[in-house]
């Protein structure tokens, strides 16, 4: 949908430039702040620990440019993403980071962090092994030694102790700002809401990379104006599912062709802030809970296919008409599930179109795509 | 023109016998139910021990390998991977995989003498290591209507990082597997099997390692294309008494008596390499063809260690890893001594960086005496093929030339065997080896 | 002493004829259905040019995808050894050679010997070689020859991804019914190649200097976005060979060295 | 290259037609589509849902040129001048670059419509091979799109992978379905990008294949790509084909081999489904218009 330019309706601006401007915003913060920068690259990583130890966790993502400079160090048939990844190390966009570090997730996503441990001199580099058979009752224990066991290097690292406290403040930040971001999506709910996907992106995506106290305030302000914004009809509304994506330039494609998605299963969307952390007086069982609970990676989802009936409930929640499946090209988690999605959306009832992303996408012949997409769903007036 | 022979040689009298019980693991299969039996399918590296337990007639069928089969009947491999295709699944996942789901969608087994139809499992027994492991039988199990399935996650970190911690989770998921198997069969479980399968578990790949040891010898007394024909058991069923007993009591004294006699598996040996991954199953011509050059592969970190397990000796070499002096007395020592045993498998350490992988094959290129490394980046694979580009980097800066080459292990599209050749020549010419045969 | 090197390639058939190391004359032709003789074809014409009869020639040298196909060499070497060969004797200084020719893209480094020490080549895919400018000249319906030329007027980048020539065609389309100006989607197709060819020279380690051969290297505008790339200049053989002739001359070279007893 | 080049056996015929039955002058809707492909245009004139005229040609590298000449040569001689059309649709690449369009569709849709009109409203499913891409689309019994796929990963069964192989063996796009249909099919070949096939195919005429051997080959590689398409999508019949690639006897019959399945002869040229799509859709929204007013 078209948006009106207003001044007053530019409600995502500070968002949008988080995003953009990422780099400057976290040179600028440790400027400001003393404090340590660590880049991580799954959000199966526990921010709330960083954060108890004053540290601001920096996703890395990548930046959609074509590079020629990650092909000696990952084989080409891994996923366009973990390679832009890695190309922004190699290219010293990350210089300021003081550590890295990963939560054991695909394989993919593993050799940037990997080859940046390998290549890339960094102060600190943590590998967070991570259950993956999230399904057992054993993966709560285990998970909650091995953050156990990573809270330790880091007091190691910085020089003092992580208090109960301090875990207490982390979590409550996290789940703050979980909790005001599911607020925002409660209103994509509405026959007529209030943001766009693209909006909804840049704020989630920001959210990965800005200082969690900084957009919470911004997120509070946006909570206040939001509900009363008017940007009219969405047209069809969809859901967007699949691999990781930060990709606008498709998200603003398929909503400039008069269409809206109104929620996604990303893991730079609802994966990543759904679920808070219990209260307890455990809190490092509590944050393991909440981490072996969520709605999981497909790597991490078997041997029952739970994202299923979530991604079922959301497209009912939303009044979803149509799903786009996109995944990176060769992420072999999600082609081991897109079937699976497929059949049973349809089976409800709800149109898929599937398109695997590169690092550019071709957005000529996507729109092409969807365009045909957006026909099947309308009925109006053509027949 | 062929120059005299450098070396003496002769055909490895094992051979025939490892293709024996290769057969007959695939009839015991196919006729499983025929004699009340169980039969039950999962990956190559799950814990083969634990469902032993069940009974002494209980018949498995590992993917991996099952997929290798397919790959050699080009026809057959072609028709699985199109079958699979058409049903929406990606062309780039791992193919092994979509020739084993292949195999089910069109109801073929790839062994017709023994069964048309593809033999159905009564249950899926997996292990987890690789993101396409539990996925794999979780697709399966769609595909045959919902066959259960129960899979062990061992991604659990180096085994040189290992904790008390990480050892009680795969432990744990053990024990509720047994009790799993338990409720699915409604058989009671035996302890004592798990504990015999245990001990013929560590026989297997204590024997198959020190057979491997034995190529450090110039000239190499076997070549790896043979060399594929007989590590294949340990991937059948590693903790069976009739792959411990092959090992042990045949081919590891075959092989030693040829190093005692100076047999040669290439008669004109002049060039030793190793590879990496699996091969493209459907062109082991190359090797023949690279030993036209006098070149021998002796092996990889793949068909070392796949089921093979090493350890430092106190000289600093490598070797086998010494078989437990532990007495089991009950389950969870059983499980436990299994879960240890299985954590140091070589080929798990890349999982989590490419230079514990970079490591170990460095030091095979020193101790067993090579020339260079051909790399076979295996689009087949994302598992084995993880951090390869990384090892190939590392491999050169210990100063050994790599030739890497793109294929695929299963699927034939996508390897180019002229082109590969070619640069197999431009290979040798820049080692300075010259071609011995035309 | 004189000897020949030739290079049958996917489009061309290269001879170059070598007289105690001074090259008498260079000669090209298609590469034919026949491979056998239009390389029979390409030496005859050859030796008339410079009025030598062919029983003078000591030694045949072939080389290229289809040099098994000339029985009447005396030996055969790969095109990256004989390119290997070449480049070093034109440029002594180069340590990495790239080169590009219709199907097919290289990457050598060689020591201060100019002994090869590893060598990289594009997989399974055209987006990294020659043909690809050829196929997105037409569908831009501009001469190859100017193809060069028109992408130094570009004044901006177009990232362009597509790896499938044809797909790149359509991308190509896209691009035109978008009102892109063509000097920049001729450039995007430069940068799309060299991007490429950067990448799989990186696998194999670029090391100063670095050298272009193969006919690709004639284009101005590949080799300003492989410029751009690198950040620094390449080395393109004008004398005494043009980059398309260096694997012939480099087998000229190795029929001569073999005559030397190398 | 420069040879074959000049001589262009990869382009189709260029084509116009006047229906002499109808008079554009009482007529009550007269609509058009216009198809602006990579490779070739087509504009259509409907009137009352009938063919008027059409032409067929080359695509310029400018799309409201290769649009404006199109339909300038379809009205030639007819009398009809432009503006009495009254809606004209694009579709195709080109669809936004239609100057005299009132609304841009996309081809698929506009192919499933067209082969409706061409085939009747039996047609399930519609294969549209086209020059850059192939769409394997289902329909309702109106030829509203109710699911489709493209080609994603490689261009191997589209138009320009047969175009390139027209001008390697130097046979006219036109011959080489016929010239394909031998006696005995060939081993299948291997290679699927089409730069690597069309070194393979040198390789198998240097092997001594004749040229209508490797044509067999290829149509046949070409009709197995497209089945798989198909089969992924799930093929209902009534089954339809559209786009240039219809006019290949030696692709079709192979597809239709493979399939078992027998696809209608048509009886107008299936590469103007697409404009014709667009004339029909045209003449609804004239309608509807007009109901509303």
């Amino acid at each position: 949908m078209q948006l009106v330019q207003k001044e007053e309706n530019n409600f995502f601006n500070q968002f949008k430039d988080w995003y953009e401007d990422r780099h400057e915003y976290a040179k600028a913060w440790k400027e400001r702040t003393g404090g340590k920068v660590i880049g991580y690259f799954c959000t199966y990583v526990p921010e709330e620990i960083l954060y108890a130890a004053n540290i601001l966790p920096v996703r890395i993502l990548g930046s959609h440019e074509p590079q020629d400079v990650t092909e000696p160090h990952i084989f080409a048939m891994f996923c366009p993403f973990c390679r832009d990844c890695l190309a922004q190390g190699l290219k010293g966009r990350f210089d300021y980071l003081d550590g890295i570090m990963i939560a054991q997730s695909c394989l993919h996503i593993r050799q940037a962090y990997t080859s940046w441990d390998l290549h890339i001199p960094t102060d600190y580099s943590y590998y967070l092994p991570h259950p993956m058979h999230v399904q057992s009752p054993h993966a709560i224990p285990y998970l909650k030694d091995e953050l156990i066991q990573f809270k330790k290097s880091l007091e190691k690292w910085i020089g003092h102790p992580i208090t109960e406290k301090d875990l207490k403040n982390g979590s409550e930040l996290m789940n703050k700002n979980r909790r005001l971001m599911n607020q925002v999506y409660e209103l994509r709910k509405k026959p007529n809401p209030p943001l766009t996907g693209l909006e909804a992106m840049y704020m989630v995506v920001s959210s990965q990379m800005i200082d969690k106290e900084e957009h919470n305030s911004e997120l509070e302000v946006l909570l206040q104006k939001l509900p009363s914004r008017d940007i009219g009809d969405p047209g069809e509304r969809l859901i967007i599912i699949g691999s990781e994506d930060d990709d606008t330039k498709f998200i603003e494609m398929v909503e400039d062709l008069g269409a809206t998605f109104v929620t996604d299963d990303h893991c730079t969307g609802t994966r990543y802030f759904q679920e808070e952390v219990n209260p307890s007086e455990d809190l490092m069982t509590a944050i393991a809970e909440r981490y072996v609970k969520r709605v999981p990676c497909p790597s991490k989802d078997w041997p029952k296919r739970t994202r299923l009936d979530h991604i079922m409930r959301m497209s009912k929640e939303y009044s979803v008409q149509g799903a786009i499946l996109i995944q990176q090209k060769f992420c072999d988690p999600h082609e081991l599930d897109t079937p699976a999605i497929k059949e049973k959306l349809e089976d409800k009832g709800i149109s898929t179109l599937f398109l695997e992303f590169d690092v550019t996408v071709p957005i000529g012949q996507f729109k092409t795509r969807v365009e045909a997409f957006l026909e099947i769903l309308r009925e109006e007036d053509l027949f | 023109m062929m120059s005299k022979a450098k070396y003496p040689s002769e055909k490895l009298k094992s051979w025939g016998k490892a293709k024996i019980l290769r057969e007959n693991y695939y009839r015991d299969f196919a006729e499983a139910h025929d004699k009340g039996g169980i039969r039950w399918a999962g990956g190559a590296w799950s814990f083969d021990a634990i469902p032993a337990g069940l009974g002494e007639d209980v018949w498995c069928l590992t993917g991996e390998p099952y997929g290798a089969t397919i790959a050699f009947n080009k026809d057959l491999a072609l028709e699985c991977q199109e079958a699979i295709e058409t049903k929406g699944y990606a062309r780039d996942l791992c193919s092994y995989m979509r020739n084993y789901w292949g195999s089910i969608i069109l109801n073929k087994y790839a062994w017709p003498q023994f069964s048309e139809e593809f033999p159905k499992p009564d249950f899926m027994w997996q292990d987890h290591i690789c993101c396409s492991h539990a996925k794999w039988y979780q697709v399966a199990s769609d595909l045959e209507g919902g066959i259960p399935m129960y899979s062990i996650d061992v991604s659990v970190g180096p085994y040189e990082e290992l904790t008390e911690s990480r050892i009680n989770y795969v432990v744990g998921q053990m024990h509720d597997g047994i009790k799993w198997l338990e409720k699915q069969t409604g058989r009671d479980y035996d302890d004592e099997l798990l504990i015999k399968a245990v001990h013929n578990e560590f026989r297997s790949c204590h024997y198959w390692a020190a057979i491997c040891e034995l190529n450090k010898t110039i000239p190499a007394p076997l070549d790896e294309k043979t060399m594929y024909a007989l590590y294949v058991l340990g991937t059948l069923r590693k903790s069976s008494q009739w792959t411990a007993d092959f090992y042990e009591k045949e081919l590891y004294p075959e092989v030693k008596s040829r190093v005692e006699r100076g047999i040669a598996a290439v008669e004109n040996e002049q060039c030793r390499i190793m590879t990496d991954t699996q091969p493209p199953w459907a062109f082991l011509k190359v090797f023949r063809y690279m030993e036209k050059y006098g070149c021998v592969s002796i092996g990889s970190l793949y068909t070392f260690s796949l089921i093979g397990l090493w350890e430092d000796r106190e000289d600093g070499t490598w070797g086998p890893r010494a078989i437990p002096e532990i007495e089991i007395s009950n389950r969870d020592e059983a499980l436990r001594a299994l879960a240890k045993w299985n954590l140091s498998k070589p080929e798990w350490q890349h999982f989590y960086h490419p230079k514990l992988k970079s490591e170990m094959m460095i030091r095979i290129a020193r101790e067993w005496k090579l020339n260079g490394a051909l790399l076979h980046f295996n689009r087949g694979c994302e598992g084995l093929s993880l951090g390869i580009a990384e090892n190939r980097l590392a491999i050169q800066k210990a100063g050994f030339p790599v030739m890497p080459f793109e294929g695929n292990m299963g699927d034939e599209r996508e390897f180019d065997l002229t082109r590969t050749m070619t640069r197999i020549d431009a290979f040798m010419e820049s080692l300075g080896i010259k071609k011995l045969v035309d | 002493m004189t000897v020949i090197g030739i290079d049958l390639g996917a489009k061309n058939t290269k001879v170059v004829i070598l007289r105690e190391g001074e090259i008498l004359t260079t000669a090209s032709a298609l590469s034919g259905f026949d491979q056998k003789a239009s390389a029979d074809e390409a030496v005859n014409n050859a030796l008339k040019s410079v009025g030598i009869a062919r029983d003078e020639i000591k030694h045949i040298t072939a080389t290229g995808a289809g040099m098994d196909a000339i029985t009447f060499a005396n030996d055969t070497v790969t095109e990256i050894s004989a390119n290997a060969r070449g480049i070093f004797t034109v440029f002594p200084s180069v340590r990495t050679v790239i080169d590009v020719g219709a199907e097919e893209g290289r990457a050598i480094r060689l020591n201060d010997d100019g002994k090869v020490v590893d060598f990289g080549i594009n997989e399974k895919c055209a987006a990294g070689a020659g043909a690809f400018t050829e196929a997105m000249a037409r569908a831009l319906e501009v001469e190859l020859e100017k193809m060069g030329e028109m992408s130094l007027k570009s004044t901006k980048a177009v990232p362009m991804n597509a790896q499938c020539t044809i797909f790149a065609e359509s991308e190509v389309v896209s691009l035109i019914h978008q009102k892109t100006p063509k000097e920049d989607i001729i450039r995007a197709v430069h940068d799309a190649i060299a991007d490429r060819i950067t990448s799989m020279a990186r696998r194999v380690g670029i090391e100063k200097e670095v050298a272009l051969s193969g006919g690709v290297a004639n284009n101005i505008g590949f080799v300003n976005s492989m410029t751009r790339n690198l950040g620094y200049d390449l080395l393109v053989p004008r004398d005494p060979v043009m980059p398309e002739f260096i694997p012939a001359y480099g087998a000229a070279l190795l029929a001569q060295d073999k005559l030397n007893g190398g | 290259m420069a040879n074959s080049e000049s001589k262009e056996y990869w382009r189709w015929t260029e084509s116009r037609w006047t229906n002499p039955d109808l008079d554009w002058k009482n007529g009550d809707i007269i609509s058009a589509g216009v198809d602006v492909g990579s490779v070739s245009t087509q504009s259509v004139v409907m009137v009352d849902g009938e063919i008027f005229c059409y032409a067929n040609m080359r695509t310029g590298s400018d799309s409201p040129d290769s649009a404006n000449n199109s339909m300038n040569w379809a009205l030639d001689g007819t009398g009809l001048p432009l503006d009495k059309i009254e809606y004209a649709v694009g579709t195709g690449y080109g669809r936004v670059n239609v100057p005299f369009a009132k609304r841009a569709l996309t081809e698929i849709a506009c192919h499933a419509r067209g082969a409706n009109f061409m085939y009747g409203p039996s047609i399930r499913t519609v294969l549209d091979m086209g020059g850059q891409d192939c769409k394997a689309i289902r329909c309702d019994n109106r030829g509203k799109v109710t699911a489709f796929l493209m080609n994603d990963k490689c261009a191997a069964g589209t138009g320009r992978g047969m175009e390139v192989f027209a001008d390697l063996l130097q046979i006219h796009i036109n011959d080489v379905g016929q010239m394909s249909l031998v006696d005995e099919e060939p081993e299948p070949v291997s290679s699927t990008c089409v730069v690597f096939a069309k070194s393979e195919a040198v390789a198998l005429l240097r092997k001594g294949w004749t040229k209508e051997t490797v044509l067999a080959a290829y149509c046949g590689a070409m009709a197995h790509r497209v089945v798989t398409l198909l089969e992924r999508l799930g093929v209902e019949n009534d089954f339809a084909i559209t786009g240039g690639i219809a006019k290949n006897i030696g692709v079709v019959s192979r597809i239709e081999e493979e399939l078992k399945i027998t696809a209608p002869e048509p009886s107008i040229d299936p590469q103007l489904a697409g404009a014709i799509g667009g004339a029909l859709f045209g003449k609804a929204l004239v309608e509807k218009a007009k109901k509303k007013a």
